[in-house]
């Protein structure tokens, strides 16, 4: 899947597009017509769900269980991307259609309905799951039927398959440069860290340890912590932190536990203008529920956030509120989540077709560079290069870019020396 | 883990997490009392207690944004309408399903162990059709947060004190009405012998209606409570419904006493168990010497046998 | 003086306390073989907690009951069972969900252990057996009845045949004729003058008609504590019983 | 005594023609599979049958017996899963991926017997009978029951759910063991591994079926329910009343395990989203749902609620979570008594009436005599 092989043909298409609206005539013939719907029987070899002129995909997320309060804004930039498509020509001259089904926040739930997806519907791609445990029931099915998975949530790595594209960062790409940061900016030497107790905080905080002991100088972690996820009551942590004087608090809480932490933190007299946290698990979506209050001054290690001051998300951010509502916030993972469908749409069209294995083929190397958080690329290995940002919590709710890499982060979802 | 610190910050760390304990025993109790009056006074497994706690937190939501539109330079004593409101609301709902379901179970248990849970189903799906799925934000006052320093080092949340307050509050007006009013015996008298109770001029269906609407209330109660410190969604209320009924259970379900009792022994292990330990073994922990607790003693906790 | 095991049962400082209130303060008596033994007493007086202190099922405080030999305090409820004590509650307790075949068929002495029921047979001798229980407590027609809808006698009765197929050493009977009509009294009367032979029976009753036609000898508690023994003209005369049973 | 009537005869015919002819036939096979999923369940709720409906002791944690059946299945999976071939790129090639990821060097003694497929089939069912055993004894003995034992059970569920995930490093944690592949080099993944345990399962329930009816059909049945109704009654005509709890409390369990096994044998991982209170408090309903006394109602309400609730989902998940929950509440007030009381109602006296010769297969002397659900004991 070396992205070589397909540069020639791909490299015949721009020059051919560029020539083709270069004519005057071109100009003037509808947008589709150029895009010239090519035969069916070409681009779909393999009997997906495609017409001469729709294509279905689906998505799978939970809209009801308690993983709805986090996949939400997933699903909802799912269907603006779709929408989006749709507007501008649709993939291949063709109109994506959308079956969507729940995954009820239950892992054997998700597996069934991917199977039905895949087997029943035949869709051309699929968007969704958010835990990794989805992911994980979904895998097999997605390898045994050859589908294609666009997967948003920053997650663990420790994976790779090439039937899913991961638009999310893996643990390294979201951590590292967030310590380096915190530790060259604040000084910071010992570190708290904090999770909910399940595989990635567990991974993560694996990863944050192993940076922390061997590559930062003089740096020590003072305590670790797991909660059940769900867990409401911190107080005890919190005096726990209280006692060991940590230069930073590395919190990786999630669900509804993070609510409760932070109003308790705050409760207990810790401000976090002046007691470092940093986070990898708060987004806009969560602060929401947290309260601006609660959480102002704290710092998020992340790749998007609403704030985002470039081109795309100036028109990105508008275009969602528009059709969710003025009041919707986007956080990292619904960005990422955005990603899927035009990645998809720009891989077809780049393979010149919808077959699974040509889609797998072509993806290496894709580049979109209207995403909202900015150019990413697709690496071989199936992640995004991405840019990885320092937001600080301000009390209207927002984070405030303290910090970005200069360049793209590679993505290493089995970096050496972290496992 | 308590090398190398001076005894100063030890007592300090001591008193903080002392109240820590209490906080957590507080919130237990506040929990818990609803449940009690419904489980132990009228035999009712109601699986839909934590759903309407949050319909609590939901009202306390609402009158929030009501007040900071209508009513800005009043926000800061909203909380106290707030959890008001809860109570009305969270009781009506509750006498409304006493009318239409839990009467037609009180033969039955543990159906209505099933029933209730149907209705913790329906009810969630409701609050995500109106609130959405994503958790709401529900602002505070700023005097009810942050932390009161006692000494330099000493540090008390504000909202810990608030529940604590309410929390005796409330439990001093269960007891009242319970014990000390009379409105405990008839309800006993009611779960003893219905026809008997009847015959001697209760009205038993007003006894059943306003006692379980009078759970539920404290449980709209307990909602509101809990804005201050965790979170409002249309799922949260799952996470409570475990711990309180092994509260209730543990103190044995008819006393009071037992149910504070009870709040109070667990909560002060796992306080104390989660300073030393992982937040997750010491809940494991003290839910097996819970059960095993319950198994060597279930004469002397379980008090109140029930109505069959 | 006889030595207490010499009797069928044996009785001696029985004392059962809830909430320091005493049930049972301290009682004795003894039990013949072949003896028809009536407890009367006034409401409260603690007849029921007698029974339910021999058969096991309130825990004694102090004191002893021996029965042929065994310590009843100290065993669990089915090994007194066993041991021959048979009991029958105040109200009628039947299974309502089996037939009256079924009633009498768990109660046969035979496969009593968890595997012992499963491998349970429903043989000739069983059925022989329930068959002549049932002609015994007048329900022969009714063998597949559910016990749902017998009478409140023949609820009754049903329990007693469940005893009876046990063939107890000991009949505790708890109100044997309560709530009953004249003529399923009369019938149970006749049912338990047929069964009381040949062993021995305690009987709570406060019907002093059906006290006087069957008791050998007559226990007055009051109080958890005997206040009176003996025939039942020498009860009915003692004027402590009449001051606080006969007399009311 | 007659071990089937040629009602009982005829209903059991008419399931086994539906499982393994009707579904076979009439259904894609992916949504065959899904079925045979939803057939795991068939086990559960069959052992509550026996558990709820005739000994009247409801288990709110019957998900953990499910589940530690699954797990055990799914052990012995993931070890021929992975083969230092298959693992070679982990720091310790040759066991568990995610005992690699959590720093494990050496599989756990714990996990070493589960090489042997054998020992893991007898765990299948031993695991759970064993807890099982524990906590009847430690429950029952003490006189725990009702509501008591049922929240008693959901603490279980909890304590274990947290365990499970807590443990990752042993057990995969929340997501489970995934990425099961063979069963002595047999792949289970194809379509055609799908189909051929399909049908292992569906017979396997069906043989589960009969084997509860052979206890509900012994004195030990009887008494089940006679202990339901009048436990004091049952405990002074010399039974030992715990004894026969921990029994049907353990036969309920092992059938449990079986249809965890056969779960992760079809749908190719195990996962603590099943051990937890809400997969156990469903179960529960899907009994309810066919009629708690009736073993064959209940298959059916399995089935039906499963498949309701697929179709439902498909098309308006916000609609399924009132469907479901006003189903549950419908349910337990105006029919307790299930499909099968339905059944029973209505049908069964038509059913008499058309087919009389089926009603020859009672015979009318008490050799026969049936309990009151006996229409429902195999309809």
């Amino acid at each position: 899947m070396s992205d070589d092989a397909h540069a020639p043909h791909s490299l015949f298409r721009r020059r051919l597009m560029q020539g083709l609206v270069a004519l005057p005539a071109a100009a003037m013939l509808p947008r589709a017509a150029w895009a010239a719907s090519p035969a069916t029987a070409a681009v779909n070899t393999t009997g997906l769900a495609v017409t001469d002129d729709t294509v279905t995909v689906g998505i799978l997320h939970s809209i009801t269980g308690t993983m709805a309060i986090s996949e939400t804004g997933s699903v909802e930039a799912e269907k603006l991307a779709i929408a989006q498509i749709n507007e501008s020509g649709g993939v291949l001259g063709r109109q994506i259609k959308i079956i969507q089904e729940d995954g009820a926040s239950d892992w054997p739930n998700f597996a069934e309905k991917a199977k039905k997806l895949l087997a029943s519907d035949h869709c051309a791609a699929v968007f969704g799951c958010w835990t990794s445990a989805s992911r994980k029931a979904v895998l097999p099915v997605f390898e045994q039927y050859n589908g294609m998975l666009y997967y948003p949530t920053f997650y663990e790595g420790l994976e790779q398959s090439k039937n899913v594209i991961y638009t999310g960062q893996e643990a390294t790409q979201q951590i590292l440069a967030g310590l380096d940061w915190v530790n060259r900016t604040k000084g910071s030497k010992s570190f708290y860290l904090l999770g909910s107790d399940y595989i990635w905080p567990r991974t993560s905080n694996k990863i944050a340890r192993k940076h922390i002991e061997a590559h930062l100088t003089g740096c020590k972690v003072v305590g670790e912590d797991y909660f059940p996820l769900g867990h409401t009551q911190f107080n005890s942590v919190i005096n726990k932190i209280k006692l060991t004087k940590p230069d930073v608090i590395y919190a990786i809480i999630v669900g509804g536990s993070n609510v409760a932490f932070y109003k308790q933190l705050n409760a207990a007299g810790i401000d976090l203008s002046k007691q470092t946290l940093l986070t990898i698990s708060v987004t806009e979506d969560e602060i929401v529920g947290i309260g601006g209050k609660n959480i102002a001054g704290a710092f998020a290690c992340m790749k998007y956030f609403e704030s985002l001051k470039n081109p795309n998300n100036e028109k990105f951010v508008p275009a969602f509120q528009k059709m969710w509502g003025a009041n919707t916030v986007i956080g990292d993972v619904t960005q990422a989540a955005y990603l899927g469908p035009w990645l998809w749409k720009l891989t077809a069209e780049k393979a010149g077709s919808f077959d699974i294995d040509k889609i797998v083929a072509a993806s290496p190397g894709i580049e979109f560079k209207g995403a909202p958080e900015g150019y990413v690329r697709i690496h071989e290995n199936h992640h995004l290069w991405s840019k990885t940002r320092v937001g600080k919590a301000l009390v209207n709710g927002q984070y405030e870019v303290v910090y970005e890499t200069s360049d793209l982060v590679q993505p290493n979802p089995f970096p050496k020396g972290y496992q | 883990m308590l090398a190398g610190y001076s005894l100063g910050e030890l007592g300090s760390i001591m008193a903080m997490q002392g109240f820590a304990g209490l906080i957590l025993f507080s919130v237990f109790v506040l929990m818990a009392l609803g449940l009690a009056v419904i489980f132990g006074q009228m035999g009712v497994i109601n699986m839909a207690h934590g759903e309407f706690m949050i319909l609590g937190a939901y009202v306390t939501f609402l009158t929030s944004k009501l007040f900071t539109t209508y009513l800005p330079q009043a926000f800061g004593v909203y909380f106290f309408v707030a959890v008001v409101l809860a109570f009305i609301v969270a009781g009506a709902l509750g006498m409304l399903v006493e009318w239409a379901l839990i009467r037609r179970l009180y033969k039955r248990p543990l159906d209505t162990l099933l029933a209730t849970w149907g209705l913790s189903l329906i009810l969630q799906q409701v609050y995500r059709s109106i609130f959405g799925a994503r958790e709401v934000g529900v602002d505070q006052p700023d005097w009810m947060m942050g932390a009161m320093n006692i000494t330099n080092s000493i540090q008390i949340p504000i909202n810990g004190l608030i529940v604590m307050v309410l929390t005796t509050f409330i439990a001093i007006g269960v007891y009242l009405l319970i014990f000390r009013m009379g409105w405990g015996k008839q309800v006993r008298a009611v779960m003893a012998n219905r026809a008997m109770a009847g015959a001697v001029g209760i009205d038993t269906e007003r006894v059943d209606r306003i006692t379980f609407g009078l759970g539920c209330g404290i449980a709209g109660i307990a909602g509101s409570a809990f804005t201050m410190i965790g979170s409002t969604s249309p799922t949260a209320g799952q996470l409570y419904i475990v711990d309180t009924f092994l509260i209730v259970v543990f103190g044995g379900a008819a006393s009071l006493a037992g149910t504070i009792a009870s709040a109070f022994a667990i909560s002060q292990a796992r306080s104390t168990l989660e300073f030393f330990l992982s937040g997750s073994m010491a809940q494991v922990i003290v839910l097996l010497a819970v059960i095993a607790i319950l198994m060597i003693r279930p004469q002397g906790l379980f008090v109140l046998k029930v109505r069959r | 003086m006889q030595t207490s095991t010499d009797y069928l049962l044996a009785v001696e400082g029985l004392t059962v306390s809830f909430d320091g209130f005493r049930a049972v303060d301290d009682l004795s008596f003894y039990l013949d073989r072949n003896e028809i033994r009536v407890i009367i007493g006034p409401n409260g007086a603690g007849k029921t907690t007698v029974l339910d202190l021999i058969c096991g099922r309130t825990r004694a405080t102090a004191g002893s009951v021996n029965f042929k030999g065994h310590e009843l305090t100290k065993m669990r409820e089915h090994e007194i069972v066993r041991a021959g004590v048979g009991r029958k509650f105040q109200t009628p307790s039947i299974y309502e969900d089996l037939t009256v075949f079924e009633n009498l068929e768990i109660s046969y002495p035979r496969g009593r252990s968890v595997f012992g029921a499963l491998g349970f047979k429903r043989d000739a001798a069983v059925r022989e057996r329930v068959e002549q229980i049932a002609r015994d407590i007048f329900l022969a027609d009714h063998l597949d009845q559910l016990a749902e809808y017998l009478s409140h006698g023949q609820k009754q009765w049903l329990e007693i045949g469940m005893l009876l197929i046990q063939d107890p050493a000991l009949l505790m009977l708890d109100e044997p004729v309560a709530g009953m009509s004249v003529s399923e009294r009369k019938k149970t009367a006749e049912l338990l003058h047929r069964v009381i032979q040949d062993r021995s029976v305690l009987v709570i009753e406060h019907d002093m008609g059906f006290v006087e036609e069957i008791a050998h000898k007559v226990t007055v508690l009051y109080q958890g504590r005997v206040l009176s023994e003996g025939s039942v003209a020498r009860v009915k005369a003692d004027p402590k019983v009449v001051e606080v049973y006969l007399g009311h | 005594m007659t071990f089937l009537t040629r009602k009982d005869m005829l209903w059991f015919v008419v399931l086994a023609l539906v499982l393994l002819i009707v579904f076979p036939l009439g259904l894609e096979t992916f949504r065959l599979n899904l079925f045979g999923k939803y057939l795991t369940y068939g086990f559960v709720v069959l052992g509550l049958v026996l558990c709820w409906g005739d000994a009247g002791i409801l288990s709110l944690g019957q998900g953990v017996f499910f589940g530690l059946g699954g797990y055990c299945m799914a052990m012995f999976l993931k070890l021929e899963a992975s083969t230092p071939a298959a693992t070679k790129i982990q720091s310790t090639p040759g066991i568990p991926d995610f005992m690699d990821w959590n720093q494990l060097t050496a599989l756990p003694a714990f996990w070493q017997p589960f090489h042997s497929l054998a020992f893991s089939l007898v765990a299948v069912v031993a695991v759970p009978t064993l807890l099982a055993f524990g906590i009847g004894l430690a429950m029952f003995t003490r006189r725990v029951g009702g509501t008591y034992f049922a929240i008693i059970t959901q603490a279980f569920a909890a304590i274990l759910t947290i365990l499970i995930i807590g443990q990752q490093g042993y057990t995969g944690g929340v997501n489970g063991m995934t990425d099961l592949r063979t069963l002595l080099g047999w792949d289970i993944r194809t379509d055609h591994a799908k189909m051929i345990l399909y049908f292992v399962n569906a017979v396997l329930l069906l043989g589960a079926a009969l084997l509860s009816h052979v206890v509900r059909r012994s004195k030990l049945g009887r008494i089940l329910v006679a202990m339901r109704d009048k436990e004091d009654r049952v405990r002074f005509s010399g039974y030992n009343v715990a004894h026969f709890k921990i029994f049907v409390f353990c036969f309920a369990a092992a059938l449990a395990g079986v249809g965890g096994a056969m779960f992760t044998l079809q749908v190719g991982f195990m996962s603590p989203s099943f051990v937890g209170i809400v997969p156990s408090i469903e179960l529960v309903i899907y009994c309810a749902v066919g009629g708690r006394t009736s073993l064959l109602g209940v298959i059916y309400g399995t089935v039906l609620v499963c498949a309701a609730r697929a179709a439902f989902s498909e098309a308006m998940p916000q609609l399924w979570l009132f469907a479901m929950g006003s189903l549950f509440i419908l349910v337990v007030v105006a029919f307790p008594t299930g499909l099968a009381g339905v059944y029973r109602t209505y049908l069964d006296p038509r059913l008499d009436r058309l087919l009389p010769w089926l009603g020859r297969g009672r015979a009318p002397t008490t050799a026969t005599v049936e309990r009151p659900m006996h229409a429902a004991a195999m309809e």
